[in-house]
């Protein structure tokens, strides 16, 4: 495992990829979820991803994490290949992920989530032995400041609302600081407010991490004011600026065509 | 805390309530002593309890006997019935309950081998009294335990002798069957030194073992019909534990194993067993005990008139651990009253030498070994599920619970 | 001069009918004797010939025969007992049946067979032949050289001869020796083979003639063997395959985990006894009754799955661990009911005749009937399974409330209603797995209780909502449990196949059939 | 599944209260071999049957307590924990064998009676060393470890969960119960080991090592409940918890989930196996049956009868389900199924969390 923390910084288009995808293909019995599919992500790069049910984009969020193997290409995060190893190693690689249907740990309060995510030695024994610094009790108070649940901290998190929900998972990546976040639906159930507020918040994360962000909602990504990457049936359809994606023919039709 | 089972209190208030009625002369009059306090210690529920619910009735039957004859020193007797669950962990807690808690004087009970092990440091502990009523594999002695059941050279033995005389169809091979545990492990090393003592090499002796409940038998059917196609005359001897003997029983008769050309004996199949089984492709395999249902004679008849009155049901068949547990509780009754107590010690001391007419038809004696001297009777299945006694020792057999065939007991010979 | 008459009245009491009809008259008393005697008296019996006795000897075998307390044979006749030396009708009072031992029986079946050999019912010549060739005598030569000659029915001539080879090994004639060796040999059947082993100490000269007969039987013997133990493995894997369908039922498409699921087979095994005792009084029906138990064990046990569902197991989806607790006290309860109900013995379930005693395959391979219908059995109610969830309404519905409940409700089917029914029809099917244990098991309350682990390893093993695989994951397990059990004994191949399927689990944990796709990931 | 499970951590005054009455109920636990000594009719005088059976009890209580540790904290049902606790019961039974050396039936100076007469002619190599206390210990823990590290390494790595496990874990107590019914095992076969005569100098049939043994199984049991609290009211609980709920999103957190799981199963198969180990000199025997899954099932419902994921839960049902079962076994041994069966039907189905859930407020 590695404990690293180098983001390579402020480097330019130059640098090498954080996340490097290359003819990726998933089948599920005869069924392509992913189809060739390739995507670049530099440091410190925004980019959102779109894309009509089962474009394959949450399939991809898997292929990174190390959830699901792909049948065919080539995943990379820096210089380690992805598809050899499991979960946790790719998490402690520095990437990290926020569910669609937000996932955290009912039984335990806010503070307590936040907690488990800090970034931490990760063994039973270290966490037998672990004792809540005021270091880390300071860096975990931020970000509930953050994410606005400083006033439920001692509360069980199976008690938040879905939007509240929502910021604690995101609260629990930025715990994790990681160097790749990958976001799937990070506003579904928010507010409009709490869009923005959403928005303008991965926005200032993205200097200096990478974040990869799925979403539906249009005006968010426009929002975010980031590369777009549109999937459809496993591949890119189409990879640019907002504007540029929606004046794409192929877009339209894949859009209006359903 | 006082304790008689739920069942049994019901069962004797009505039946006390109707001798009552009936006979309100006879009406056994008690003296002023306490109660004599009886414990039962058999399994009611678990995979024993096929076997022991029966020993259960008999001890209550015989605690209700007393009763309607006076008690015992002028004493009603009060059974304490407790369920060890075919546990045998539990079989020790309970006996240490019956003792330190209910303080009995006697207890019946135990089945397995393993049960009477596991309660024997208690009963020795705490000076108590147990009636142990089934066969087994010998090789112990306590002065806190009577064994009423057979020992190896009172069943096993004699029994295999018939296999190998004319009239039991001089086997030359011996297939040796049984349950994995120590009384057919133990029983199954005497006989082949037996056999071995009587020219049968162990290239015609045959061992196979398999665990408690076994339900699938072809192969091992298919072996031993393979085995006894090897051109010597050959017989099966059976030490298969209770559960297992239906579908043994079920593949010998549907894979043509007739008696007359592959006898089996066994040695823990009785009229119990068989209730549950079709006998009649079974006529003609053995069964060697100390006694059989189908004994003529006075005190027997008296038993099971007793038992079939007693449980209900004229149909019930008695069996041989029954008959021990009868013999033993009539020995005992009769050593309390020689003892004038019921203290342990002084009852000790006047076991030994009791003497029963006992159902089987012949006199049994409580030796200073705390065996029965025993008759042994070889009976073959009949279609009714009766056995037909086909041969019998002319006198009661002396228990060797300490079997001479087994070389570590050379320097204990008597 | 007297003594002149006594030669004559001899010589003439010689003259064949005579002579028989003395022989019959003087082996009478012995059968008031000893068994030895009465074995005795039976062989003479067999031998003399006389048409008396094959009556006689068929009213021993079926313990009819009596003995007065003088010692007179008494044949009984209708209601009427007759003086069996005499003919005449005697005083029954006093009398005894004969009785017999195995020495006995011994003695009958060579006597009577001898007696049948010529009988014009086929099934007794069939029957005589066999017993003649167990009980092999030199004297029996000339009787299955006189029957063979008249005999047509190829199975009985092919028995007849085997007979004759076996008497001829044991009589004096060199020639036809060799011969009876040779033929013995060709036969391949395991009792040739003991026949030609015991001849083999008899007969050092002609050892290693009979080494090769032994040798030809050998190979015959192993190819019968490997045939015989695949069939016992299918019959396991049809046992466990019964027991197991039930629960891929109800584990594998519901998720229900339920340890009562053996206490439901055990019910079904009472329910048989109970069908039985209700069938007992009526005569033609009473062979039938194991066919009648089959529906009604199927519905008893569906009756109580429903209830089971309906009651309490409906209120634990979604908590598949509770249920299993809450099952495993359901099972304790009715255990220990049944075990009230109809107390702590065993209780007798009688084979019907058709599923006692073995049958020939082609190849002479020997099977066992009950285990053959009950793999039959078990291969119908799968088919039946199959059927009932690929074909009908309640199946498509049970598929559609598995595969999206929410959705299934939507569209108007009562989710409700299909949960008891998929639970009453898993359960039941433990039911019909009962019947067929009653054939091969103990009807007792501890009968489920050595089913359930094996059960739910099948369907583990065989993949959990996959048919195809509870079927070959059953037969499988038989079969590899029937191949290792004569090397590492019966326990330890039982170990052996649970350690195996453990690791095997560890590979692939969705088991031999595993439901593939991004259905089976949630 | 199991959002309905009580947080570890309790609020602070509840919290003492707790404490104050875990410490009272030890100090009257800690009484009972004292008011044995009383004479007989002082009304405080406490039954040999009552102490012996209260050492079985608390010994009962460790296996619940590790039970509860894995299932009601990190979510695995073990069906087998009864193996484990049966394997430190076989390594104490081993060494109590050994120690009645030339005292047995036969007189042999090294071998057990069961040996003897099975025809052994000496000890197999794997019952060396057991004549010595220490490797006891040792192996009382380190058998019941390797196994629970074999298994569970397998079982975790494969991600095998939920009722897959609790099945697996069951095969392989019933393996093992077939096992150890086999006499050539070396074990004893169904007889098991018994007619114990001594454990470290002391004659086992005496008030004295009653006593001994009562205090070393509550020794233990505190012991026992004090590294489990401090478990759960580390972060390394909360991981627990939160693998319990969540399992693979603590994966995606980058926590080593096998790891964490084989750490707490293998902790809590040692406990059992100490457990084991205390409660065959105190019983008198062990044998195969102990293998048997429906203990181990006996012993989850314990756990599920007090109230799961609260150590203190585990402890009260192992001690109120056997009294019931102790009680019942005696009044109604006919009934007394229909009485334990109903209450395990009954505590899943109204009370699912446990007696303990009578006392405390739903956590909403």
């Amino acid at each position: 495992m590695s404990d690293e923390i180098s983001p390579p910084l402020g480097q330019g288009k130059a640098a090498k990829p954080v996340l490097y995808l290359d003819g990726v293909s998933v089948v599920f019995d005869g069924f392509r979820a992913l189809n060739n599919l390739s995507l670049v992500v530099d440091p410190g790069e925004l980019r959102a991803i779109i894309g009509p049910n089962g474009a394959g984009k949450t399939t991809m969020m898997d292929v990174i994490t190390g959830k699901t193997r792909p049948t065919a290409g080539v995943v990379r995060f820096r210089d380690h290949d992805l598809t050899k190893l499991d979960e946790a190693t790719i998490a402690n690689l520095g990437i990290g992920r926020k569910f669609q249907k937000p996932t955290m740990f009912d039984a335990l309060t806010v503070f307590e989530n936040l907690e488990l995510a800090l970034k931490a030695p990760r063994g039973p024994f270290a966490c037998l032995r672990w004792a809540l610094t005021g270091e880390a009790r300071r860096r975990i108070e931020a970000v509930m400041e953050e994410v606005g649940l400083s006033a439920r901290a001692q509360d069980r998190a199976g008690v938040l609302s879905h939007g509240q929900r929502q910021w604690l998972e995101i609260g629990m990546l930025l715990m994790q600081d990681p160097e790749l976040l990958l976001v799937d639906e990070p506003v579904a159930g928010m507010t409009d407010q709490e869009t923005e507020h959403t928005a303008a918040l991965l926005v200032r994360i993205a200097g200096r991490r990478s974040v990869v962000v799925v979403e539906h909602d249009l005006e968010f990504v426009r929002a975010l004011g980031s590369k777009v990457t549109v999937l459809c049936e496993g591949s890119t359809l189409s990879e640019g600026s907002i504007d540029h994606v929606q004046n794409d023919p192929r877009v339209i039709e894949v859009y209006l065509g359903r | 805390m006082t304790s008689k089972s739920f069942t049994f209190t019901r069962r004797a208030a009505l039946t006390g309530l109707g001798a009552a009625l009936a006979t309100p002369a006879l009406r056994p009059a008690f003296g002023q002593g306490a109660p004599i306090k009886v414990g039962v210690l058999h399994s009611l529920s678990g995979t024993m309890a096929i076997s022991e619910t029966a020993l259960r009735d008999t001890v209550l039957m015989m605690v209700e006997w007393a009763n309607s004859r006076g008690g015992v020193l002028g004493r009603r007797l009060e059974a304490v019935v407790v369920d060890p669950a075919s546990n045998w962990p539990l079989f020790a807690e309970k006996a240490r309950e019956l003792l330190q808690v209910h303080k009995v004087d006697v207890t019946f009970g135990c089945w397995t081998s393993v049960s009477r092990k596991s309660v024997l440091p208690v009963f020795e502990e705490l000076n108590g009294m147990l009636f142990y009523p089934v066969q087994y594999e010998g090789e112990e002695e306590s002065k806190n335990i009577f064994y009423t059941g057979a020992a190896p050279n009172q069943q096993a033995i004699p029994a295999v002798e018939y296999l190998m005389s004319k009239d039991g169809g001089e086997a030359k091979r011996i297939a040796l069957l049984g349950t994995d545990y120590v009384y057919p492990r133990t029983t199954n090393r005497i006989l082949r030194g037996f056999l071995n003592s009587k020219g049968i090499g162990n290239a015609d002796i045959m061992e196979e073992y398999t665990p408690f409940g076994h339900s699938d038998w072809q192969g091992i059917v298919a072996r031993v019909k393979r085995f006894a196609s090897e051109g010597k005359k050959t017989a099966i001897v059976s030490t298969i534990n209770g559960d297992a003997n239906v579908p043994f029983y079920r593949e010998l008769g549907n894979q043509g194993i007739k008696a007359e050309d592959i006898p089996c004996v066994a040695f823990s199949v009785g009229e119990e067993e068989l209730a549950g089984i079709d006998t009649r492709p079974l006529v003609g395999h053995l069964a060697a005990w100390n006694y059989f249902m189908s004994i003529k004679g006075a005190p027997n008849e008296e038993f099971v008139k007793l038992w079939q009155a007693y449980i209900k049901n004229p149909k019930r068949v008695t069996n041989d651990p029954m008959e021990a547990t009868y013999t033993g509780f009539r020995m005992w009754t009769q050593a309390v009253a020689k003892a004038g107590t019921t203290a342990v010690d002084a009852v000790r001391g006047a076991m030994i030498g009791q003497k029963l007419m006992a159902p089987c038809g012949y006199e049994e004696e409580m030796l200073a070994n705390h065996h029965l001297s025993k008759p042994v009777f070889i009976g073959e299945v009949q279609a009714d599920g009766q056995f037909n006694i086909v041969w019998k020792t002319p006198d009661a057999v002396k228990a060797e619970n300490w079997s001479q065939f087994i070389p570590e007991n050379a320097n204990r010979r008597r | 001069m007297t003594r002149f008459i006594l030669r004559i009245s001899l010589l003439l009491l010689l003259a064949l009918p005579a002579r028989a009809q003395d022989a019959f008259t003087a082996a009478l008393p012995g059968l008031a004797g000893g068994f030895g005697d009465i074995a005795a008296s039976v062989e003479r019996l067999g031998a003399s010939g006389d048409p008396r006795a094959l009556p006689l000897l068929r009213a021993l075998q079926e313990g009819r025969l009596q003995k007065a307390g003088d010692g007179r044979i008494l044949l009984p006749d209708g209601a009427r007992l007759l003086d069996a030396a005499t003919g005449q009708p005697a005083e029954a009072a006093g009398a005894e049946a004969v009785r017999l031992n195995n020495r006995v029986r011994q003695a009958l079946r060579g006597a009577l067979g001898r007696l049948q050999l010529v009988s014009p019912d086929p099934a007794e010549r069939l029957a005589a032949a066999e017993a003649v060739f167990r009980s092999r005598s030199a004297e029996n030569i000339p009787l299955l050289q006189a029957a063979l000659a008249r005999e047509t029915v190829p199975r009985i001539r092919t028995q007849m001869e085997l007979a004759l080879a076996a008497s001829q090994l044991v009589g004096s004639d060199a020639e036809a020796k060799r011969d009876a060796v040779a033929r013995l040999g060709a036969s391949g059947s395991v009792e040739a083979r003991a026949v030609l082993i015991e001849a083999r100490n008899a007969n050092p000269e002609m050892a290693t003639a009979i080494e090769v007969s032994i040798a030809t039987i050998e190979r015959a013997l192993a190819i019968r063997r490997a045939a015989e133990t695949l069939f016992q493995g299918l019959s396991l894997g049809s046992v466990l395959l019964l027991a197991a369908l039930g629960l891929a039922i109800t584990f594998g498409v519901m998720g229900v985990i339920n340890m009562a699921h053996g206490e439901f087979v055990m019910l079904g095994a009472y329910a048989t006894f109970v069908v039985q005792e209700a069938c007992r009084g009526i005569p033609w029906l009473a062979p039938w009754s194991l066919v009648l138990s089959v529906p009604a064990a199927f519905l008893v046990t569906a009756a109580c799955g429903a209830l089971l569902e309906r009651g309490l197991i409906r209120h634990l989806y979604g908590r598949p661990l509770e249920t299993l607790l809450m099952t495993f006290g359901v099972g304790m309860i009715l255990q220990q009911a049944v075990r009230l109900a109809f107390g702590a013995q065993n209780r007798e379930v009688l084979s019907p005749p058709w599923m006692q005693g073995t049958i020939l395959l082609p190849g002479d391979i020997a099977v066992t009937q009950n285990r053959l219908w009950i793999i039959v059995f078990g291969l119908i109610v799968l088919g039946l399974v199959f059927a009932a969830i690929r074909l009908t309404r309640f199946g498509l519905e049970m598929r559609a409330v598995v595969q999206n409940r929410r959705i299934a409700a939507t569209m108007g089917i009562r989710t409700g209603r299909v949960d008891a029914m998929t639970f009453a029809f898993g359960s039941g099917l433990a039911g019909m797995a009962g019947v067929a244990l009653s054939q091969i098991d103990n009807v007792s309350p501890n009968l489920g209780t050595g089913y359930i682990i094996d059960s739910f390893m099948v369907v583990v093993f065989g993949g959990v909502g996959s048919l195809a695989g509870t079927l070959v994951g059953a037969m499988s397990l038989g079969v590899v449990n029937k191949l290792l059990e004569p090397y590492a004994g019966a326990v330890l191949a039982k170990v052996f196949v649970l350690v195996a399927i453990m690791l095997f689990i560890q590979r692939r944990p969705k088991g031999l059939f595993a439901l593939k796709g991004r259905a089976a990931e949630s | 599944m199991s959002a309905s499970i009580a947080s570890p951590a309790p609020a602070g005054a509840a919290r003492l209260t707790i404490r104050l009455v875990l410490i009272g109920a030890v100090l009257v636990l800690a009484l009972l071999p004292l008011l044995n000594r009383l004479p007989p009719d002082s009304a405080l005088y406490v039954s040999d049957f009552i102490v012996s059976i209260t050492g079985k009890w608390i010994t009962y209580a460790i296996l619940a307590l590790a039970i509860d540790l894995a299932w009601g904290y990190a979510g695995i049902l073990s069906l087998g924990h009864g193996a484990f606790f049966a394997l430190g019961g076989y390594a104490m039974g081993m060494h109590l064998m050994r120690l009645i050396g030339p005292r047995g039936v036969y007189g042999h100076p090294t071998l057990p009676d069961f040996m003897v007469f099975l025809g052994y002619k000496e000890l197999p190599w794997y019952w060396l060393g057991f004549d010595h206390f220490p490797f006891m210990v040792l192996m009382a823990m380190a058998v019941p470890g390797m196994l629970a590290l074999v298994v569970g390494y397998l079982a975790f790595r494969s991600r095998i969960t939920g009722v897959y496990l609790s099945i697996i874990t069951q095969a392989m107590t019933y393996a093992l119960m077939l096992a150890f019914f086999r006499n050539d095992m070396g074990f004893g076969g169904n007889n098991g080991f018994t007619d114990f005569k001594e454990l470290l100098g002391m004659p086992l049939n005496t008030d004295a090592a009653r006593a001994a043994l009562f205090y070393a199984s509550l020794a233990l049991l505190v012991v026992a409940f004090l590294v489990c609290t401090r478990i759960t009211q580390s972060k390394l609980g909360r991981v627990l918890v939160a693998i319990r709920d969540a399992e693979s999103r603590v994966r995606f957190l980058g926590y080593d989930v096998t790891q964490h799981k084989l750490f707490v199963f293998v902790l809590s198969a040692v406990l059992a196996g100490l457990a084991g180990a205390l409660y065959v000199p105190q019983v008198g025997i062990i044998n195969p049956g102990e293998f048997s899954p429906g203990n181990s099932i006996e012993a989850v419902i314990w756990v599920a009868v007090g109230g799961r994921g609260t150590l203190v839960g585990a402890v009260l049902g192992a001690f109120s389900v056997n009294a019931l079962k102790t009680w019942l076994t005696t009044v109604a041994p006919d009934l007394w199924l229909f009485a334990l069966g109903g209450l395990f039907v009954a505590v899943t189905l109204f009370l699912p969390r446990g007696l303990i859930g009578l006392f405390s407020k739903a956590p909403k």
